[in-house]
């Protein structure tokens, strides 16, 4: 779709704005680090020098492209949902639950399911914000920010009376999900988990559902201008809903492939943002799944690289997380990349 | 107390502090630090160890979000940068078994919960269920007491705790044995504030349990947020109990105690002890009111606050504390 | 003759690379009246956005008042006593009307003139309308008021701003002819009054009745500039298009064969729930365009959603070959093989944020053929794009441009090829033609009868009534939600007949009785 | 746990615990509104919040005034908005991601500069501080329920009223209001009339940085005297939640603020009465669902309005 030009031009764009952001970095760590240069290494190089921080990239990783892709799908139906967060807690704790307390199925039935109830737990509490949405024309900003404190809450209830671990102590988990259905980790000395597998895969079906079929084409074009879908038959309550739920399935995943992959079980609280994160990188990506995809890799690169910093220097946590926003403020502004093409276009023309 | 072979060099573990190099030891926060408790409290007896025993000693914060923990301390153990590493929480307990599983040469020092069966971890749990038993006996004996002013007629005294989980109310069972140890009577009003920041809302509820529940003293165990508690009983006028740290400073005359974890002086012992290589690698220790790992803090402001008859019933609970006469139950295991 | 203003050489290319103006001149004299004419797309709008201040040129220079000029917005423009009523509308709907006209120099009071001064903003606005008689109520919100009276707004808030200049984008696209004639109304008497003006258009009978002098812009370049009197419609078209445009639709008499669609009775409410659809009864046969003619807000829009499915009829029934519409989904009834350009092609016609290909797909997007396993045959839909974009002529890169890059006149073109193209039984045609050029005028027109003779059945609602007369075989005048007459499309038949039952002066009605039987 | 609530309701404890509760969300909610109609949503009201509280205090403690304390808050949240604006309008970063990198910089940026000043990171309550006063009416205070209702209640309970009829004359009354409505609806109609946009865009952005900044201010001087980490615990998002509820109009948002302020008082109530069978998470969870169901019931009455108000 688009010429061979303008990505490239995007591309520069983006390597400018990293230029810039680095700078800015610089500039902060200068006036606040007696060893920019270390700190500045530290920050840039450490993340992928090794192994290790390049595994915990990927692991960081995974999470962010399921909820990133979640909202990408929502976005693009034209809804502006907040409730990843809350369908995360809710999909997490449905998979986990089946996980943990059904025994004797043999893993590759087991796995599977895991992973639909995970998907359906997200996507049932996601439709209630679409059916109140479609049905009773209440605004998603607000329920789904209320939804999310609900789903936290209930979970919380739930693993702390219900279905705690006796052996889990002053935090409470389930029970420990038995090893053979948890992601593993192929490569020795490796530490990334397999669900930066189903992550990509996730990036291809969504990609293929957004702009490949039916139901996607639907969702765009409601999202894009409601009234002409409207007038070309298509329903768009039903859309709206299906979006969401969708939506609901992705961030439900998004929980169970953190907790089959890191967490080996439903912990308390495990989540910490993860949903709200998704927001950020599903902006940065344009709703694109395959942005979603490299966004969400650039986002948990700058996270580990703040980490890095941290124990690789002296600055403390709060300047790396500082230097973090300025990346991705800067990555983000269109600006930059209109100043670039107004650049190229206007040299096109002195050319000609 | 029942602390085990808490000073014949161990067995399995080899504590071989590197001789004459400088140690190097590193505080994983699994978490970030600023709690005025319990991580702030481990960072207090890391810096004290720097000076006085001088090694080289780093913090590194994780955050909050918990997937990120086993990454973040894995990096620092296999950086292979630091000869030992003091990690805490029970959050951790996993997390620290399987890292340290795999990298056996590293050193660990376990705060706040047991880690038994791995050689080269050693591991101190603080028991606040006995310092909440404590914090509630003293409660219960504010409540009751007729020399202080503002203590009413109703037997009624407060908790206010972060969220409704385990650890918090492990907390607030010690309380109310605790409570309940002095009078079976004595009601306890409990409420959670959802987080461990929202000091404003810690506030409002320690200032409904006073004002409508009639309850004259309130136990905050919320972190950051549990400040607004204690806030709320200078406002009215009535009292308070800190934790974690000494918090009878902050607002002098209403905190009359804290029921602290001395985590610091812990820590700061652990390493003295690794650096003379004496350290017992493999094995765990209950730090009770006898080991010194908890106690009501009682500085100069518990002087001169809080009634001689209380001071000498709260001593006479701790000896019998300590010689085992009284028995607390945790909730926990 | 003064010389109020000189656009020289003026070129303009948008960041995104378009060059809009390749060297425009523009010499307008004080107290005329100036049209600028030319296909969509050819410039003109982006000109006066240079005069106004709203684009900057990439290079020319602007003589105003013998002075040099550069504005560096809006502001400076107004300033120097310019106004502009743009293309589309430049309104905040949830604001009344009067702060619409007043926005950005409202009258103010109280301390520091912190506060508005509602009162001196009441006068002042009375009075205004009072002076050019251009009547609409100042408190009514403007989401609320029709669109003639949206145009009045825009042109009022040009005159309270003192404007002596005044540039006028297509003013009269969404106009009825009535609100047109009012409109040339109040522009003769601002001439009369000294003013200048500067008027854009696609109707070639405007150009003539009201302007002084013409200006033919092509793909960005200045043509010729005419004096009105000297020049014929015939003779600006060839300039503009560069060939010769036929005027008259060309047409044999219609065929008509066995009715395709019934309405009996039919009611509906509008948006608001007041009845919009008062017992409609009307019939379309096989083979005839049956023509729409009637006041803008008479029914019309309701008529057309009630057939479409869009608006739920609240009794009476819809016939369309042997099936009840009435009670169908829109789907249901997209799929009855009936076509539908809808009035609005901006907003309801077409999604302009994708592509022409998304666009062309709409009712084939189900269709097995243009499937391949689960997924959408890319291949084909891009083989059926290029199809209907080479048939009707869309000029466009290919098919993956986004729609909202085309010109008015291309995007009716995708519009008008989507519904063709499932060969529909039952046309309906609202303001086909509204803001397209001439060529694409005579495009569609020539479409419309093509589908005729092919069989199919037109119903064409059209505020032009010179189109409705141009295209219809037989005219359904609609006054207050009722078919007042249906008229046979004679030679005899004059805009002052239909006009008379247009104001609701008389009936004459034949399917009332069919409905009867 | 009934009669508990209904002795509060009776002796008018609930209404003044309910005007300390809605305080903040109002203010943040009024500056959320600004922003919002202006076409420029703050999502990053928290974050705006936060600075705002810590600046307060740590100026006021140092100066011993609280009028200075509140000023340099708001100014700091001021400040900050600009920096927001400077992106979000001039480098064109998507509005939602601005606000959310303001969250993140409101909250590690608070710890930092308070490690950076006083060596600590966590909480910050100075020795002496001289908090926004309380407002006690000499006459009225002795008056039975007048006096309670009246006064003592603190001085930003009493500018957050104020504020909403001064948002109600701001939006409607000036025409700087109109210019407010009008760049948000329709930005290119007001830039054809001369109004520049962008400036009044970063003016919006400013009047929610006062707000948010008089909020933040009252949570570390007013309703607490300490700064703690992260202490708005998620007051800017239900702020934003309110400015939708409110249906986009000051005297909506104060409706709104009310019912959530309401929820969350007989939350507190709820919560401290012993006995009670109700699992805290899901005593916790009345403010959300209420205001939920509020959403509901107004957006139902909307629509119903629209449909009468025709026929
Ligand atoms: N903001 C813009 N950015 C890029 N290209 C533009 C922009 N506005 C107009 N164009 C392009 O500039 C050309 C001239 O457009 P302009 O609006 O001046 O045409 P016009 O003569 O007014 O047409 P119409 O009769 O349809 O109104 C078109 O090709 C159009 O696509
Ligand atoms: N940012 C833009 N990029 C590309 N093309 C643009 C842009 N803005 C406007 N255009 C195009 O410029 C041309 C002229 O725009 P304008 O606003 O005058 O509408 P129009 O489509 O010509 O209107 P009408 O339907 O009344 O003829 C159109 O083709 C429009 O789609
Ligand atoms: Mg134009
Ligand atoms: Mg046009």
């Amino acid at each position: 779709m688009k010429t061979e030009k303008a990505i490239y031009l995007e591309l520069a764009g983006i390597a400018f704005a990293i230029v810039i952001a680095l700078l800015c970095g610089f500039a902060v760590i200068l006036a606040t680090s007696a060893e920019p240069f270390t700190a500045l290494s530290s920050l840039i190089v450490d993340p992928v020098s090794n192994l290790f921080n390049i595994g915990t990239i990927l692991n960081k990783a995974v999470p962010l492209i399921f909820t990133g892709l979640s909202l990408a799908v929502v976005f693009q139906s034209g809804v502006f949902s907040m409730g990843a967060e809350g369908q995360l807690y809710a999909g997490g704790f449905l998979g986990a639950l089946v996980a943990v307390n059904i025994h004797g199925l043999p893993a590759w039935i087991h796995f599977p399911l895991i992973l639909v109830c995970a998907m359906a737990g997200g996507a049932l509490f996601a439709g209630i914000a679409g059916w109140l949405k479609a049905y009773w024309n209440a605004n998603e900003v607000v329920t789904t920010l209320m939804l999310n404190f609900v789903a936290i809450l209930a979970t919380s209830y739930f693993v702390n009376n219900v279905f705690k671990d006796p052996a889990s102590g002053g935090y409470a988990r389930m029970p420990y999900i038995s090893p053979d259905l948890l992601l593993k980790k192929p490569i020795p000395g490796f530490p990334a988990h397999t669900g930066f597998v189903l992550a990509l895969l996730a990036v291809v079906v969504v990609y293929l559902l957004l702009y490949k079929t039916k139901v996607g084409y639907e969702l765009r074009l409601v999202g894009k201008n409601s009234r002409f879908a409207d007038y070309g038959g298509i329903h768009t309550n039903r859309v709206i809903i299906s979006s969401i739920m969708i939506g609901g399935a992705l961030a439900g995943l998004a929980g169970i492939v953190e907790i089959l992959g890191v967490h080996g079980t439903y912990k308390d609280n495990f989540s910490a943002g993860l949903g709200f994160d998704g927001i950020i990188i599903a902006l940065l990506a344009r709703n694109h799944p395959v942005g979603v995809l490299i966004a969400a890799l650039f986002y948990a690169y700058i996270q580990v690289g703040a980490q890095t910093m941290q124990v690789g220097s002296d600055m403390p946590r709060e300047v790396a997380v500082i230097i973090q926003v300025m990346l991705v403020l800067l990555v983000s502004s269109q600006a930059i990349f209109a100043f670039l093409k107004q650049k190229y276009a206007t040299r096109q023309k002195a050319v000609k | 107390g029942k602390a085990n072979n808490n000073t014949s060099p161990a067995p399995g573990g080899s504590a071989n502090a590197p001789a004459g190099k400088k140690i190097n030891a590193v505080f994983y926060v699994n978490g970030t630090l600023g709690d005025k408790g319990f991580f702030d409290s481990a960072q207090r007896g890391m810096v004290k160890a720097g000076k006085e025993l001088g090694i080289n000693v780093k913090s590194v914060e994780g955050g909050t979000n918990q997937a990120d923990w086993a990454a973040g301390l894995e990096s620092l153990v296999s950086s292979k940068k630091y000869d030992v590493v003091v990690v805490g929480t029970s959050q951790m307990i996993d997390i620290v078994k399987d890292i340290a599983a795999r990298y056996p040469d590293e050193k660990f020092i376990f705060f706040d919960d047991v880690i038994e069966g791995m050689p080269n971890v050693y591991s101190m749990l603080y028991s606040q269920s006995e310092g909440s038993f404590l914090a509630g006996a003293f409660a219960a004996l504010v409540t009751e007491n007729t020399e202080l002013k503002a203590a009413n007629p109703d037997k009624v005294i407060g908790f206010v705790g972060g969220m409704d989980i385990p650890i918090i109310n492990d907390f607030k069972a010690g309380y109310e044995q605790g409570a309940h140890y002095i009078d079976p009577g004595v009601k306890v009003v409990a409420s959670y504030i959802g987080d461990f920041a929202n000091a404003p809302k810690g506030k409002e509820l320690a200032l409904s349990q006073f004002n409508t529940q009639k309850a004259d003293i309130v136990y905050q165990v919320a972190g950051g947020a549990g400040l607004g508690a204690l806030e709320a009983s200078k406002n009215v006028g009535k009292y308070s109990i800190g934790v974690d740290g000494n918090q009878n400073p902050l607002y002098p005359g209403n905190v009359l105690t804290s029921m602290a974890k001395n985590i610091d002086a812990s820590v700061v012992r652990a390493l003295g002890l690794y650096q003379q290589g004496t350290l017992a690698f493999g094995t765990n220790e209950v730090l009770g009111l006898k080991e010194g790992g908890i106690g009501l803090s009682k500085d100069d402001l518990y002087a001169k606050y809080v009634p001689k008859s209380i001071q000498d019933k709260m001593t006479d609970i701790e000896n019998k504390l300590a010689s085992g006469e009284i028995q607390v139950k945790s909730i926990l295991k | 003759m003064t010389i109020l203003l000189e656009m020289k050489d003026i070129h303009k290319v948008y960041p995104n690379g378009t060059a809009a103006n390749r060297g425009v001149d523009l010499t307008v004299y004080e107290g005329e009246i100036h049209a600028l004419v030319g296909e969509n797309g050819a410039g003109k709008s982006t000109l006066m956005k240079i005069l106004f201040g709203l684009e900057a040129p990439t290079s020319g220079t602007i003589e105003y008042k013998g002075k040099p000029v550069s504005f560096k917005g809006p502001k400076d423009a107004i300033e120097q006593g310019m106004g502009m009523v743009h293309q589309h509308f430049m309104l905040a709907p949830s604001l009344s009307v009067s702060e619409n006209i007043v926005l950005g120099e409202e009258p103010k009071k109280g301390p520091l003139s912190m506060f508005r001064d509602r009162a001196t903003e009441r006068r002042g606005i009375v009075k205004l309308i009072e002076t050019y008689g251009l009547k609409v109520d100042p408190d009514a919100r403007v989401e609320t008021i029709p669109v003639g009276q949206k145009q009045r707004v825009e042109i009022l808030k040009v005159l309270y701003r003192g404007a002596r200049l005044i540039i006028l984008d297509e003013p009269t696209a969404v106009l009825t002819p009535q609100e047109t004639d009012e409109l040339f109304a109040s522009i003769k008497a601002l001439v009369g009054q000294g003013y200048t003006i500067i008027f854009i258009t696609h109707k070639l009978r405007e150009v003539m009745e009201i302007s002084n002098r013409v200006t033919v812009i092509k793909a960005g370049k200045t043509i010729a500039t005419l004096n009105t009197k000297e020049t014929n419609p015939e003779q600006i078209s060839r300039l503009m298009v560069g060939r010769e445009v036929l005027f008259r639709v060309e047409k044999q008499p219609a065929e008509p064969k066995e009715p395709v669609l019934s309405i009996r009775d039919l009611h509906s409410v509008d948006d608001k729930g007041a009845p919009a659809l008062r017992g409609i009864s009307l019939d379309i046969r096989a083979g005839e365009v049956v023509g729409i003619a009637g006041v803008e807000g008479n029914g019309q829009t309701e008529l057309v959603e009630a057939i479409t499915g869009l608006r739920r009829a609240t009794s009476g029934s819809i016939r369309y070959l042997d099936k009840e519409l009435v009670g169908k989904s829109v789907a249901n009834i997209r799929a009855m093989k009936i076509g539908h350009v809808p009035e609005d092609r901006q907003t309801t016609g077409a999604s302009l944020t994708s592509t022409i290909a998304e666009n062309l797909i709409l009712d084939h997007y189900r269709n097995p053929e243009f499937k391949r396993g689960p997924f959408l045959n890319k291949k084909k839909i891009k083989q059926f794009a290029k199809v209907m974009m080479e048939i009707f002529d869309v000029r466009a890169q290919n098919e993956e441009v986004l729609a909202g890059s085309l010109s008015g006149g291309n995007l009716q073109k995708v519009v008008i090829a989507r519904e063709l193209s499932k060969n529909p039984k039952l046309l309906i045609a609202s303001q086909p033609t509204r803001g397209v050029d001439i060529g694409a005028i005579e495009f569609i027109h020539r479409e419309i009868i093509k589908r005729r003779d092919g069989g199919a059945a037109v119903l064409l609602v059209s505020a032009e009534l010179s189109e409705v007369m141009a295209l219809s075989d037989r005219i359904a005048v609609i006054y207050e939600g009722e078919i007042v007459a249906v008229l046979d499309n004679t030679p005899e038949l004059t805009e002052e007949n239909i006009g008379y039952y247009m104001l609701g002066l008389g009936k004459k009605h034949r399917e009332k009785e069919g409905a009867a039987q | 746990m009934w009669q508990a609530l209904w002795t509060q309701i009776a002796d008018l404890t609930l209404i003044v615990v309910l005007l300390r509760l809605m305080t903040p969300i109002l203010l943040s909610a009024l500056g959320g509104l600004i922003s919002d109609i202006a076409g420029v949503i703050n999502i990053g009201l928290e974050g705006l919040m936060l600075l705002s509280a810590f600046t307060s205090i740590a100026v006021g403690a140092a100066t011993d005034s609280w009028v200075i304390g509140t000023i340099a808050g708001v100014a700091a949240s001021v400040a900050m908005c600009y920096v927001m604006g400077f992106f979000s309008i001039k480098l064109k970063v998507d509005i939602i991601i601005a606000g959310f990198a303001v969250n993140i910089f409101g909250s590690g940026f608070t710890v930092f500069l308070m490690s950076k000043i006083y060596g600590l990171t966590g909480n910050y309550s100075p020795e002496n501080l001289n908090p926004i006063p309380n407002v006690v009416i000499p006459g009225i205070q002795d008056i039975p329920v007048l006096g309670k209702l009246l006064s003592g209640h603190n001085l930003m309970v009493w500018i957050s009223l104020i504020a909403v009829v001064f948002c109600f004359v701001l939006l409607y009354r000036t025409p700087y209001g109109v210019h407010l409505r009008s760049v948000g609806e329709a930005p290119a109609a007001a830039k054809s009339l001369g109004i520049p946009v962008g400036r009044v865009q970063y003016s919006a952005l400013a009047w929610s940085g006062v707000f948010s900044g008089l909020a933040g201010a009252y949570m570390s001087m007013g309703m607490t005297s300490m700064f703690v980490k992260d202490m708005t615990a998620g007051t800017g998002f239900l702020a934003l939640a309110v400015v939708l509820l409110g249906n986009r109009n000051p005297v909506g948002i104060f409706f709104g603020s009310l019912i959530f302020g309401l929820a969350s008082a007989v939350t507190t109530i709820v919560q401290t009465t012993p006995g009670s069978q109700v699992p805290s998470q899901f005593i916790q969870m009345i403010p959300y669902v209420v205001t939920i169901v509020a959403l509901v019931i107004f957006a139902v009455r909307k629509k119903r309005k629209l449909l009468t108000q025709a026929s």
